[in-house]
């Protein structure tokens, strides 16, 4: 019996009393999502009635989350909520367990339109592309070359960023800046080091690398640093306080970007919930109840956006390490 | 022939030693001893157990049971390191060599003389050099030994015996894959250790090595002890008896049968680097014989007439007709099948079933599945099994479980199996014993008696004598002579084989 | 020996036609500065593919060294995080030993177990990696958290010349005295040729294996502190998949994979063949999709390359035969 | 040759007794890895069974071999390969360009029905080219193929870029996630057919044997009148196609291609075979071990995951699984004896 509703009342089971909440990341082992973690269980403990299940695969792929949610329409979770690797790869099995009566929310990196009822995102792209253009413009005082490395060309949130930041860069308030080049560093250390590297030797006038990928984003720093660039190179984007510190201390890094992580996993929690529990409002078009973080509108299209991105600096950086 | 020093305690003492592996008793409560300054023939059928009971000596095996005893004092080796450093080396039966390394260094493989913490290589090269002088052949020492003939290899693996001083020399075969002049070599060499007070244990399935080098024998059957002696009081009849357990009828059985027709012609065959304008015929019924020193390229030009060398040119007609042989399973169809030189590299497919290397090349005629032809792979595996005597339990077994010997009659089966019309046989004794040997020249007399024609290749002079109705001897890659076997005596072929020929037909 | 030889000749040819190449294009890398940058970035490549050579020797695969590298380096940077006033070189000695011990499970089990090698280093592979994610609890370790002297390291400069560079040519010559002149060495070479015929010579086979992987290993655990230091981040992923960059330096090196030959400069230029592509493609600014592709069809020109004079066309025989047709 | 073999017969015996196989030996069976595979996978199912909730209902087992199912089905061929002495490591990256054919044969217009054909011609040419370059110049499989599946997942993101292929029709979704009367899912059905074709041709045809004959000597096979080269060359664009076909069903089941589609299969296809007992140096090896470990993987990985243990402890699971699976033989009967 597949059809069967664990929420329903009455169930024998005392784990069936619980909302089972399965939090499916990209990746395991990223201290970004670790901190989304906590704030689910932070609105788990509000909630009181939530189990938080916080899963992802080893390497960032799409097969490996299919894998996991494959195995969690198995449990007959109540509701899950995933950052997806692939919008579109994750489709197919997410309307499976949407069929089976499992609530799929995405949030932070989004699944297409038809395979969840709701995308939280963590700001929205617009915000999130404009913001590190502005820390760039900032940082080099309004003029120059910029450059920009991602992580892998598969990645889909940093791609939609790098179309805002290519589109934005034709604004009369960006007509100073001129984006040389765009590589990718594969979310490996060595590799974005080199491409870093690469940047800074073959364009001599290079006054500020983008990086919205926290391994790159270190890798530039660190290629800063050891090129004695720092003060002529700036490197700005998004990364973790705790994992930029060192970067900004350094100097390589005046300013970078985050969302709150924890705000986002308890926001996207509190959103599952209202799902699970069939609020009348949690629909497109509606408004989810986010605890702490009030309500949160949802639009036509099933998304949501939260607060703009928070910029970090030496000013307000080691306080937010010690959190995430 | 020196008098065997008997009064002396012996140097080397097996007793009650015995070897099992999984199910095969391979030595069973052997005894043994061998004295300085003496040869000792250790004989016996393939699969007797002798090259076990090298491996037992040498430390490679550890035996089961049993004890060996080294000037009076018993000794157990854990590694060849051991054995070694006890004072006892081998020549193996199987060829022991590093392909990569230099000659040099083969000699000195595992044991590389050290000089403030490196290899003293200077020392390693001085010291081959030395060797070889002493052994009286010429060989580079810097050269890479798969650069070297077969020939030349088995002297570095015997200059590697001699290289460790050794109170007793073993060699496993040492001339089975040797030619004449080699083997003159080598026997001069077995003396020379002998005057030195070495003790050797030669090894071999060539009664006429024994009576020229050996002083004492000890035969071994079936894992056991048989008997042993002084050579001087034993004739040949009486060892094969004692090695065989019965009589064998020796000498070579020549098949009274009249050639027929021209079978196979061979024109102008040749090749950019291992022979050149080779031409010969073969008829029915016939026994062509290749005689040649070894490396002289017999086995490239009937490797090539098999379609294993795509750069031969040539034509080659067969029945009147000219065939194109572009691959092995062309000659295969054609009726043509070849009996490869090199049994664990070429032969057999040594992990797998007797049963399935002996229907491997018929497997067309066999069927597509085999599964419901069991029946039949069986009955033509087991025929040829029997008539070859094969030393086996079941068919399935697979071959590395056998014996040398053994292992070359399944690549024997298998080639005879494929029901050909002409068959070449490259060195089909190589190795084996008396009594499979005759049985070998029994079987060729029995192929050419039915219509058959046999290329025999052969290092062994006797063999091709007296087996071949024709003799053709090549040298360097070319026809040297051929010889009607009317003509051919020892003299003259060896002669024509060490490339002499115009200097005898002057004559 | 010759055709060795030449065959490196050809390599070295190779790369420096390359660099000269991409120097015409983007005339920055050929600057001095970029070359010693070049040189301190192909280091751990060739350090590891020194130690992989030698296990390639002996007939085996080391498919566990990124593994390897990844676990050591995390178990660094930790060590380095938690313990701030450990003199750097315990940091280093740990790793290295964390390295050695997990090179010494592979060679246990190839060498005493007689496993074969591929099999055992693709299961040792999964397993420290696993390893790394369950002992950090999956969490980075960053620059903040590494000590100053144990970030510095490998890029400071010792006689105007990086520790890296330096460490390496230690390496390159220990691997060349090993290789060459040590019995040790020597060994392996004779295992890698013909390994049932090692034993019958006395060669200790599962004792030089042990060893073998073991050194691996320890090469690896150097590398892993080494890497994280330099990179400055210590994560689970690091060095994911570097294990087949290792191999196909030493296989453009010349390296047979099946045994028994490769030298210490074939290993040294393939490491550094590779290092070239990967620091100029960056640099010529080729379209960033392209990279993989281009990275693949240079190994596949490699191996062939290498692969013509492994080809035996037949034997000489025929002493008189080319005599004959000039003569013609 | 019927003839002389029965008369033959008749007329010989040798002075040994040779039997037609060895007579039954309880030890023998047991001791075969496919017993233990058997065993490991019975007590994996019943363990999982037990202690798992939700394991043993029929939807979720069937839905558990989605995971597993295209691995699967490359690692059929694979086993053929590795059995010929031969590997593939470029699996995954000739996956990846074939589903990138499928999304430019759809993008372009092609009907539906001749995707599947797109795939296994894609996956085929792949395979070529690796046996071409293995065959042709005489390198080492495991060298060529770790420089082809750079370049094939390298064209893959050539034609990509950082866009994705999605919108394929209908007929692959149903193929590769679809169900057989809402219950069996066809992706496994698919995999059981190729594995019966697969263990038929391998254990009772003479290609098969002749298989073994190459990887066990490939030199004797040659002197034996074997195409070496051919079965070489046919088996390497036999694992492209499978890896097509895999393609075609995994591009189905999810939708959408991207350069990095099944990046690190083909370790995983590599384990599969040699949990499966496919000996790495060739010459030996069974298909049915080989789905014994595709299946044991699933149960144990399935349960696993079920349990909600992290991926990454799973892969210590695999690691140690085919570690201890190849050791505890050796550990058991003592160091084998050299030949
Ligand atoms: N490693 C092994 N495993 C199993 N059986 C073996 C092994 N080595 C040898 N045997 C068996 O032990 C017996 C003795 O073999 P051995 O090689 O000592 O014979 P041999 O006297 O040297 O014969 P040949 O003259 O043919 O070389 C044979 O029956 C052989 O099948
Ligand atoms: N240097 C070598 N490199 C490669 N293979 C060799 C070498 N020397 C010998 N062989 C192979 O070893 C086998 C035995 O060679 P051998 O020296 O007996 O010469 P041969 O060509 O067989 O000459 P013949 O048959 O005339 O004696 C042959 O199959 C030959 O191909
Ligand atoms: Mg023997
Ligand atoms: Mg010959």
């Amino acid at each position: 019996g597949c059809g069967e509703k664990p929420a329903a009342d009455g169930s024998p089971k005392a784990k069936a009393d619980k909302v089972r909440i399965a939090m499916v990341v990209k990746s395991l082992g990223n201290g970004f999502f670790d901190a989304a973690h906590i704030g689910a269980q932070e609105a788990a403990a509000q909630l009181k009635d939530v189990e938080i299940i916080y899963t992802g695969p080893t390497t960032p792929s799409a097969e490996g989350q299919i894998e996991i949610v494959n195995s969690l329409i198995s449990q007959k979770v109540d509701a899950i909520v995933i950052s997806a690797n692939d919008p579109n790869a994750l489709v197919p099995i997410a309307k499976k367990a949407m069929q089976r009566g499992i609530k799929v929310v995405s949030f932070d990196s989004g699944l297409a339109q038809d395979g969840r009822l709701m995308q939280l995102n963590p700001s929205n792209a617009q915000l999130i592309g404009r913001r590190q253009l502005e820390m760039a413009r900032d940082a080099i005082g309004g003029a120059g070359e910029i450059a920009i490395l991602s992580a892998s060309a598969q990645a889909t949130n940093q791609n939609l960023w790098i179309d805002v930041m290519k589109a934005e860069l034709a604004k009369p308030e960006f007509a100073q800046l001129k984006l040389v080049a765009t590589v990718y560093g594969d979310d490996q250390s060595d590799k974005s080091y080199r491409e870093a590297q690469g940047l800074l030797r073959s364009h001599p006038n290079l006054k500020a690398i983008i990086a919205p990928t926290t391994v790159g984003i270190n890798a530039a720093g660190k290629a800063v640093v050891d090129e004695k660039l720092v003060g002529k190179v700036y490197v700005t984007g998004l990364g973790l306080p705790s994992e930029m510190a060192g970067h900004v201390k350094s100097g390589a890094v005046k300013e970078f970007a985050i969302w709150n992580p924890i705000d986002l996993g308890y926001a996207a929690t509190y959103a599952a919930y209202d799902f699970v529990k069939g609020r009348p409002d949690a629909k497109a078009g509606g408004k989810v109840d986010a605890g702490r973080m009030g309500s949160i509108a949802i639009d036509a299209k099933g998304e949501a956006a939260m607060a703009e991105p928070f910029t970090y600096n030496a000013a307000n950086v080691d306080k937010f390490a010690k959190i995430f | 022939m020196a008098a065997t020093p008997h009064h002396t305690a012996p140097v080397l003492q097996m007793t009650g030693v015995s070897k099992r592996f999984a199910g095969i008793v391979a030595l069973n409560k052997v005894a043994l001893s061998v004295h300085a300054g003496e040869v000792l023939a250790l004989i016996g059928e393939n699969g007797a157990g002798k090259s076990t009971l090298v491996k037992t000596l040498t430390g490679i095996y550890r035996p089961d049971e049993g004890t060996i005893a080294l000037g009076g004092q018993p000794v157990s080796f854990a590694n060849a390191q051991d054995a070694m450093a006890a004072g006892i080396t081998a020549v193996h039966q199987e060829s022991v060599m590093f392909d990569e390394l230099t000659v040099a260094e083969n000699i000195w493989v595992g044991r590389q003389p050290l000089q403030r913490g490196r290899i003293d290589w200077a020392r390693i090269e001085r010291e081959a050099e030395q060797l070889f002088a002493r052994l009286e052949v010429t060989l580079p020492v810097r050269a890479r030994v798969k650069d070297l003939s077969v020939a030349q290899r088995h002297f570095v693996e015997i200059a590697r015996a001699l290289s460790q001083q050794a109170r007793v020399v073993i060699l496993d075969e040492p001339t089975a894959a040797l030619s004449q002049r080699e083997i003159v070599e080598l026997y001069r060499i077995v003396r020379q250790l002998r005057a030195a007070g070495t003790a050797i244990i030669f090894i071999t399935h060539k009664f006429d090595e024994i009576f020229a080098v050996a002083d004492r024998y000890t035969v071994l059957r079936d894992g056991q002890y048989v008997a042993a002696g002084r050579i001087a009081d034993v004739t040949e009849a009486e060892l094969v008896a004692l090695m065989v357990g019965r009589s064998v009828q020796q000498a070579y059985p020549k098949a009274d049968v009249t050639p027929g027709e021209v079978l196979l012609e061979v024109r102008h065959f040749c090749h950019p680097t291992e022979f050149d304008d080779v031409s010969f015929q073969l008829r029915r019924g016939e026994i062509l014989g290749f005689y040649g020193l070894v490396g002289a390229g017999r086995s490239e030009v009937m490797q090539a007439l098999f379609g294993l060398t795509p750069r031969a040119r040539g034509t080659v007609t067969l029945d009147g007709a000219e065939v194109r042989i572009a691959c092995a399973a062309d000659a295969i169809a054609h009726g043509i099948a070849y009996v490869p030189e090199d049994r664990q590299h070429q032969g057999a497919h040594l992990t797998m079933p007797i049963l399935h290397n002996i229907t491997l090349p018929i497997l067309d005629r066999i069927g597509f599945f085999l599964r419901g032809r069991r029946a039949r792979e069986n009955a033509v595996a087991r025929h040829y099994s029997e008539q070859l005597e094969l030393k086996a339990n079941h068919l399935c077994q697979h071959v590395a479980e056998l014996s040398g010997g053994n292992q070359q009659k399944v690549v024997l089966g298998k080639w005879l199996a494929t029901d050909p019309k002409v068959i070449i046989l490259d060195e089909p004794t190589k190795g084996i014993d008396i009594g499979s040997k005759a049985a070998v020249h029994r079987f060729i007399g029995q192929l050419v008696s039915q219509g058959l024609a046999v290329i025999l290749v052969s290092s062994e002079l006797p063999e091709v004598l007296g087996l071949a109705d024709r003799i053709v001897v090549m040298h360097q890659g070319r026809v040297q002579r051929e010889f009607a076997r009317s003509d051919a005596t020892p003299e003259n072929v060896v002669a024509a084989a060490s490339g002499c020929a115009h200097a005898l037909e002057a004559a | 020996m010759k055709v060795l030889k030449q065959r490196e000749f050809l390599l070295a040819c190779s790369i420096v036609v390359l660099v000269l190449l991409v120097g015409l294009r983007s005339p920055v890398f050929v600057s001095p500065a970029s070359l010693a940058n070049l040189l301190t970035d192909s280091t751990l490549l060739i350090m590891l593919a020194l130690t992989q050579m030698l296990v390639i020797v002996t007939r085996g695969v080391d498919l566990s060294v990124a593994s390897n590298l990844a676990l050591s380096g995390m178990m660094a940077a930790l060590l380095a995080a938690r313990q701030p006033d450990l003199p750097l070189p315990l940091v280093m000695l740990a790793a290295a030993a964390i390295g050695l011990l997990l090179g010494l499970v592979n060679g246990w089990l190839i060498g005493y177990l007689e496993l074969p090698p591929i099999v055992v280093t693709l299961g040792t592979m999964s397993v420290y990696r696993g390893l790394v994610f369950v002992l950090s609890g999956g969490a980075w370790v960053s620059s903040h958290q590494m000590p100053q002297h144990f970030i510095g390291f490998p890029l400071a400069r010792l006689l105007g010349i990086t520790h890296l560079v330096w460490i390496a040519a230690a390496v390159v010559l220990a691997a060349w005295f090993v290789a060459r002149h040590s019995r040790f060495g020597r060994d392996l070479y004779a295992i890698g040729n013909a390994p049932s015929c090692a034993r019958y010579v006395g060669i200790p086979t599962a004792r030089r294996l042990l060893w073998t992987y073991g050194l691996s290993g320890l090469m690896a655990g150097l590398c892993g502190y080494l890497w994280v230091a330099r990179y400055a981040v210590a994560y689970t992923e690091i060095a994911y998949g570097f294990e087949f960059t290792v191999i196909a330096a030493c296989v453009i090196g010349g390296i047979s994979i099946a045994g028994g030959t490769g030298t210490v400069t074939g290993a040294v230029l393939g490491a550094l063949f590779l290092a070239v592509i990967g620091n100029a493609l960056p640099v010529v600014q080729v379209s960033p999709f392209w990279q993989s592709a281009l990275t693949g069809i240079v190994i596949l020109a490699a191996v062939s390359i290498n692969a013509r004079d492994g080809k035996h066309g037949g034997r000489q025989i025929l002493p008189l035969h080319q005599v004959d047709r000039s003569a013609a | 040759m019927n003839t002389t073999t029965a008369d033959m017969t008749a007329t010989h015996s040798s002075r040994y007794t040779i039997h037609d196989r060895p007579g039954f030996r309880l030890g023998a069976l047991l001791g075969k890895w496919e017993t233990l595979l058997a065993l490991l996978f019975v007590a994996a199912f019943l363990a999982n069974g037990i202690l798992v909730p939700h394991f043993l209902d029929p939807y979720n087992l069937a839905d558990g071999t989605f995971n597993f199912s295209e691995k699967a089905l490359i690692a059929l061929p694979m086993a053929l390969l590795i059995i010929c002495r031969e590997i593939d490591i470029s699996v995954s990256g000739i996956l990846a360009l074939a589903s990138v054919a499928v999304g430019l044969a759809h993008t372009h217009g092609v009907p539906p029905a001749l995707l599947l054909p797109v795939a296994l011609a894609a996956g085929t040419a792949c395979g070529l080219l690796n046996g071409v370059l293995v065959t042709r110049f005489a390198l080492p499989s495991i060298v060529v193929t770790i420089g082809t599946v750079s370049l094939f997942r390298g064209l893959a993101s050539v034609v990509l870029g950082d866009k994705a292929f999605t919108g394929y029709p209908q007929l692959m979704a149903d193929w590769g996630q679809g169900y057989f009367f809402d219950v069996i899912p066809r992706e496994f059905v698919v995999l059981l057919a190729f594995a019966a074709l697969f263990a038929v041709v391998l254990h009772t045809t003479r290609w098969g044997r002749r298989i073994y004959a190459i990887g066990n000597n490939p030199v004797a096979a040659r002197f034996a009148g074997i195409e070496v080269n051919r079965y070489r060359l046919v088996l390497f664009m036999l694992t492209g196609a499978m890896a097509g076909l895999a393609a075609w069903l995994l591009t189905g089941r999810i939708g959408s291609t991207r350069p990095n589609i099944a990046m690190g299969w083909e370790l995983e296809v590599i384990t599969m075979v040699i949990l499966g007992g496919v000996s790495i140096a060739g010459g030996a090896g069974t298909i049915g071990g080989v789905m014994l470990a595709v299946l044991t993987l699933g149960t144990v990985t399935y349960g696993l995951s079920l349990a909600n243990v992290p991926g990454i402890y799973m892969t210590i699971v695999v690691g140690l699984l085919l570690l201890v699976t190849i050791a505890l033989p050796r550990l058991l009967h003592g160091r084998k004896v050299a030949k």
